[in-house]
């Protein structure tokens, strides 16, 4: 199961997990560091072991903000993100899991939110 | 004489090997004592690309049923870029054979470094069994050329 | 420069509703600075953000199919919010280098002519700067901002990833410093400018958005700015609603048109 | 006619066990053109060269061919007694039936078969073997190095030292290199000054060495033992014999405000300068982009004050063309320019400095006096970051794919005099691993930590934001404690990658060397050649072949030199006669043997040919230079027209051997 879901992380992200040197670069330059239970640095070492079901049932997949400064700060081409968002994404594939549902939405507006904003969301936390 | 050939056929096999790392890996899998069939011939040659297509052509003219080329790995090359040459002649001559219809498994070339014997013997071994399964080059041959 | 002179715009869903002041400014300053923007029929939402996922294909669809009625009418397309230019600009980059996304989009599409990748797409400050020129900008100016010390504000979707986006140094940019020096004001160059405001995250995580967008404006206004400008919707409201701080933001059109005197007295802000 | 002898050797058993040697022979001995067939015990004996040089002389041989043991083996031997015996040695091939035959086979009626084949196509080979004469090209007896850095000081001096005339070419108006800028050096803390200037006082008293400072080597002709050099000697608008290095000229004149390279522009120098003040040779250099006199013709102050009249506006690039017999190469290395890694703020902030920034920032003839001081408000720092691997070990195109070796043990260095000088500074380093592979180098590392309590972090910084108060928030992994960290930092120094010098490229298509993909040049054996390129009369200096520390580069520019030294103290070289060489008549001047040549070996000649109705033509043709050929063979099989062939392995000769094998 685990090798299975590797392989479609592998593929789903792009990433070569096998370049990362460990520097920790990522982690270092990552905004939501704080908030995350495992940290971009760990996503790409976890998924390179296939210890992934633990990234799968982390909050910390809610928490990366797509900024992409792990990626192109990387100097080794890994693209962490890509990893977080691959893990995500086989997150909310599995049936019952979105992150987000229509219902709460309502809750979380304000008269200026953007509905960029509710999109984006709705494109990261759902299937 | 066609149907029996292919029982006890036994395929004449060129080998073209560079001066530095595959005729050395050669007789290092003689001093190792390492086994492979007498079909192979070798022909010492400087470096891999000395051999131009036409000397493997004229092999399979007079008769050869496979031609092996072996070289120094590539960035190991002697003359530091020689077997870049020959890599890509040889992928030239690929398509010159496809084009022709001649099977391109009669014709390989190999890396094999001055350490390696057991490699080889063991490609020689493998590549005349290879050979010996397609059976006699027919369609190369000139029948003229055969004396005798 | 005539024949460059008239673009596919797309603005965007947001633009249409929370920041129209975005497109106006953008609108009402092209025209000034001899520049058409023609803005393609039915166009559709550009999905907010970019999958990067290599086996999703369905939310692409939207920014392609933009970018192929960009094609077909031979424009060059220009965008102006941060995130379309992001979604639109890494769908092109990603489509014409991988050809598996390549045949499944086109095959999805039904697509007469496969795209690949062919439009030209323009942020709008790539408009200022590479077909206008800053110096012919500089020109048009007739209300320089002088003396207001302006940061700007890249956030993360205007140069990353870099390889995609192509528009500055991704750590170093200049191109809205020299738009700033163009209209007459001052930069103020401060590290936090290409750091992310938080966005999408203010839905769920508050103290998180105000966090990230505390720190970019605590940078600014510690190197001295008197206000700070940007090009995305989110950012403006992340940087506005949730960072605490006092100093202004605006969109950099809304300066622009200010610049060219374009602005009108009472506006939403 | 051929006359051919044919000597099959048993080799004790070797052979023997497995070869009927005997059927060998008389098989072979019924091979057109052969006139004796004789095998023997030991053919590699006395007795059994005797056997051979007695059948030459009786029998009048033409060729002989040997059934034996590898070619590798033996060649030489049996060569050698042809020789003797008076016959052309390339007249003699060997047919390798001990490793490629008796030692692999079993069955002994299919391994005689295969020896008789072996033993046909030596016979069809020698037939076409000509008899090939080794040339012989003498040796200009000096050496030229290139760059003159500590590496090319120290390989000059060895040279010098053994005799030889050897000049050095300096891009620079002072030789020293990337040394001098340095303030100490590992692992034994001594100054680096004090050991370097001292060596180039020597190299520039030794009268055996002549140093060409300011001067670039533009062109290179000419292969191993016989180079022609031109050296443009750019023009200083002093003149080098009169000036005494007074210096008066640097005092007086008004334009001071040029940026000082040899303090990395962390301070200002005039615009007529002497580098530091052990430059040698110690003359001073106008800076045409900033002299007044030069770019608006008023000023004119250093030629009043200079007493001996060197000053000379008027003065320009002159070109000198040398002779060499070897030629090194030192041209060393650079650190990278850190651009595209701005979120570490270099170009953002001035207290955010490289590692080469610091050493001049702490030298006491630096711009402070060696008082550590922020660059940006002269403040003595009271926290610094030193952040590792800035561009070294990328797998992408800002940065490089290798580690730069030195870096590590520089840090250390760095962090430990801070600590010493200013105990009360807090030093922190990030670092991905620390690689100290050298003589006491991993304890001068744990001495920084345990004895200078250096932070050492596992860990890289993200990014560096400076602020108003002049503090630089660093922001940065702590992978063993697993958390994000912000340093609240005075300085922070970067340990920039480092690449070679930009001259290397261009240098090594003048001297036809291989350089790899990061314009390293290439070793010719990257164990057993380490200082000498693949191009005859090449060496390689220093790092200019990789990143090395002082001591690897002051080993290898010995090594280096004793090549050299190797070479120069022979009269002549003898060539390998089989190369490769253009029949003329068939020559089309397509220049496709040029291209793949490896060594530039081939020119073209414009050549006057008679014509059949007795008018003359100018023709395009190859020529090869057999000293600089080294017989691949590449450029034959290239040729369209099979006007290339190469000496002792000819077109003929392995189509004959083919044809024997197949037959």
């Amino acid at each position: 199961m685990s090798d299975k879901l590797k392989e479609q992380i592998l593929r789903s992200s792009g990433s070569n997990v096998l370049k990362c040197m460990r520097c920790g670069k990522c982690s270092a330059t990552c905004p939501s560091y704080d908030e995350m239970e495992y940290h971009p640095h760990q996503f790409v070492y976890m998924v390179e072991k296939g210890d992934i079901e633990k990234l799968m049932s982390s909050d910390s997949l809610y928490k990366c903000l797509t900024c992409f400064a792990c990626v192109d700060r990387c100097p080794r081409g890994v693209e962490p993100a890509k990893v977080v968002e691959a893990v995500r994404l086989a997150a909310v594939r599995r049936q019952g899991n979105n992150h987000l549902v229509p219902t709460d939405i309502p809750g979380m507006l304000d008269d200026d939110l953007p509905q960029q904003a509710i999109v984006t969301a709705f494109r990261k936390y759902t299937k | 004489m066609q149907v029996n050939e292919n029982t006890n056929f036994e395929p004449v096999i060129v080998a073209f090997c560079c001066n530095w790392c595959s005729y050395a890996g050669a007789d290092l899998s003689g001093t190792n004592r390492l086994n492979y069939p007498t079909n192979v011939k070798i022909i010492r040659v400087p470096c891999s690309c000395r051999v131009n297509p036409m000397f493997i052509l004229r092999a399979f003219q007079r008769g050869a049923d496979g031609v092996i080329l072996c070289g120094c790995h590539p960035g190991d090359c002697h003359y530091t870029s020689g077997n870049y040459f020959t890599r890509r002649r040889i992928t030239l001559l690929y398509s010159m054979l496809d084009f022709l219809g001649i099977e391109r498994d009669r014709t390989r070339l190999e890396w094999v470094s001055a350490a390696e014997g057991a490699k080889f013997a063991a490609t020689m071994q493998e590549f005349t069994d290879a050979v010996r399964k397609l059976g006699p080059n027919r369609r190369l041959e000139d029948l003229r050329c055969r004396k005798q | 420069m005539e024949n460059n002179a008239v673009f596919t715009y797309y603005p965007g869903c947001t633009l249409r509703t929370k920041a129209k002041d975005l497109d106006a400014y953008a609108r009402s300053s092209a025209e000034a600075l001899g520049i058409t923007l023609v803005e393609p029929e039915n166009w559709q939402c550009c999905g907010g953000a970019y999958t990067t996922a290599k086996d999703e294909i369905a939310t692409k669809l939207s920014a392609v199919r933009t970018l192929m009625a960009a094609r077909d009418s031979g424009r060059a397309l220009v965008t102006v919010c941060s995130a379309c230019h992001n979604v639109i600009k890494q769908t092109n980059y990603d489509i014409a280098r991988d050809e598996d996304m390549a045949r499944k989009v086109n095959s999805y599409m039904q697509n007469e002519t496969p795209y690949t990748g062919e439009t030209a797409v323009y942020h709008y400050l790539e408009l200022l700067r590479d077909v206008i020129g800053f110096d012919k900008l500089k020109a048009a100016v007739v209300n320089p901002l002088k003396g207001k010390k302006i940061a700007a504000y890249y956030g993360c979707l205007l140069l990353r990833p870099s390889k995609a986006l192509a528009m500055d140094d991704p750590e170093n940019p200049t191109i809205m410093e020299d738009f700033i020096r163009a209209i007459g004001a001052e930069p103020v160059i401060y590290a936090q400018r290409n750091e992310c405001c938080g966005g999408y995250i203010t839905m769920e995580d508050k103290a998180q958005a105000s966090k990230r967008s505390a720190s970019v404006m605590d940078s600014a206004k510690d190197m001295g700015a008197d206000m700070v400008i940007t090009a995305c919707p989110l950012c403006l409201y992340n940087l506005k609603k949730n960072s605490g701080s006092e100093l202004p933001v605006y969109y950099f059109t809304e300066i622009l048109a200010e610049a060219l005197g374009l602005k009108k007295e009472d506006t939403d802000e | 006619m051929q006359r051919i002898g044919v000597f099959v050797c048993h080799c004790g058993t070797n052979i023997a066990a497995t070869v009927d040697v005997k059927a060998v022979a008389e098989a072979l001995g019924h091979e057109p053109g052969v006139v004796i067939s004789r095998e023997y015990q030991y053919m590699c004996s006395e007795s059994g060269q005797n056997l051979v040089k007695d059948a030459i002389r009786e029998h009048n041989l033409t060729g002989v061919v040997i059934c034996s043991c590898s070619p590798r083996m033996h060649e030489n031997t049996f060569r050698k007694a042809a020789a003797a015996a008076g016959l052309n040695p390339y007249l003699v091939e060997i047919a390798n039936i001990r490793e490629q035959c008796s030692w692999i086979h079993k069955d002994i009626a299919s391994a005689t078969e295969k020896a008789v084949i072996l033993g046909k196509a030596a016979v069809a080979k020698v037939h076409l073997n000509a008899p090939l004469i080794a040339g012989e090209s003498p040796v200009v007896k000096r050496a030229l190095v290139i760059g003159g850095g500590i590496a090319g000081i120290q390989t000059a001096l060895d040279i010098a030292e053994a005799g030889f005339d050897v000049d050095i070419v300096e891009k620079q108006p002072t030789i020293g290199g990337k040394m001098a800028q340095i303030d100490k050096t590992f692992p034994t803390l001594d100054c680096a000054a004090c050991i370097l200037t001292p060596k180039m006082v020597e190299a520039s008293q030794n009268e055996k060495i002549h140093i060409y400072s300011f001067s670039e080597v533009t062109d290179v002709k000419g292969f191993v033992g016989n180079f022609t050099v031109t050296i443009k000697r750019k023009a200083r608008y002093v003149d080098e014999t009169k000036c005494t290095g007074c210096g008066l000229c640097t005092e007086k004149c008004p334009m001071k405000k040029v940026p000082n390279e040899f303090n990395m522009g962390l301070d200002n120098r005039t615009a007529i300068y002497i580098p530091f003040a052990q430059a040698v040779p110690k003359v001073a250099t106008i800076d045409p982009n900033y002299c007044m006199m030069m770019k608006t013709g008023k000023c004119g102050v250093c030629s009043k004050v200079c007493s001996v009249g060197a000053i000379d506006y008027k003065q320009e690039d002159k070109f000198i063309e040398e002779k060499y017999g070897a030629i090194v190469v030192a041209t060393g290395f650079n650190p990278i320019n850190l651009d595209k890694y701005d979120e570490f703020a270099y170009n953002q902030c001035a207290d955010v400095v490289t590692s080469l920034e610091l050493e001049r920032l702490m030298n006491a003839a630096g711009p402070n006096g060696g008082t550590l001081l922020r660059p940006s408000d002269k403040t003595h720092p009271h926290t610094i970051v030193f952040v590792q691997c800035v561009g070294s070990r990328c797998d992408d195109e800002k940065g490089k794919p290798y580690c730069s070796k030195i870096c590590c043990m520089y840090t250390a260095k760095h962090a430990m005099l801070i600590r010493e000088k200013y105990p009360d500074t807090e030093v922190y380093v990030f670092y991905i691993d620390v690689r100290t592979p050298g003589k006491n180098f991993d304890e001068f590392y744990r001495r920084a930590v345990e004895q200078y309590n250096v932070h050492y972090i596992k860990g890289m910084v993200g990014k560096v934001t400076p602020k108003s108060d002049g503090k630089i928030d660093v922001q940065a992994s702590d992978l063993i404690a697993n958390e994000q960290l912000h340093i609240n930092a005075d300085m922070v120094v970067l340990a920039a990658a480092i690449e070679p010098d930009k001259t290397a490229r261009p240098l090594a298509t003048m001297l036809t060397t291989q350089m790899d993909t990061n314009d390293f040049f290439t070793e010719a054996h990257p164990k057993l050649r380490p200082v000498e390129s693949a191009t005859a009369g090449i060496f390689l200096s220093g790092a200019c072949q990789g990143p090395k520390d002082i001591p690897e580069t002051v080993a290898q520019g010995s090594a280096a030199a004793a090549k050299a030294i190797g070479l120069l103290c022979k009269n002549s070289i003898t060539c390998n006669p089989c190369v490769a060489h253009s029949n003329e008549l068939m020559c089309n001047g397509c220049s496709a043997c040029e291209k793949v040549c490896p060594y530039g070996a081939i020119t073209y000649q414009d050549k006057e040919f008679r014509m059949p109705d007795r008018t003359t033509a100018i023709r395009r043709v190859a020529s090869v230079n057999p000293a600089v050929c080294q017989g691949c063979g590449a450029c034959t099989v290239a040729c369209p027209s099979g006007a290339m062939d190469l000496n002792g392995f000819s077109n003929s000769q392995i189509m004959a051997e083919v044809d024997a094998i197949c037959k």
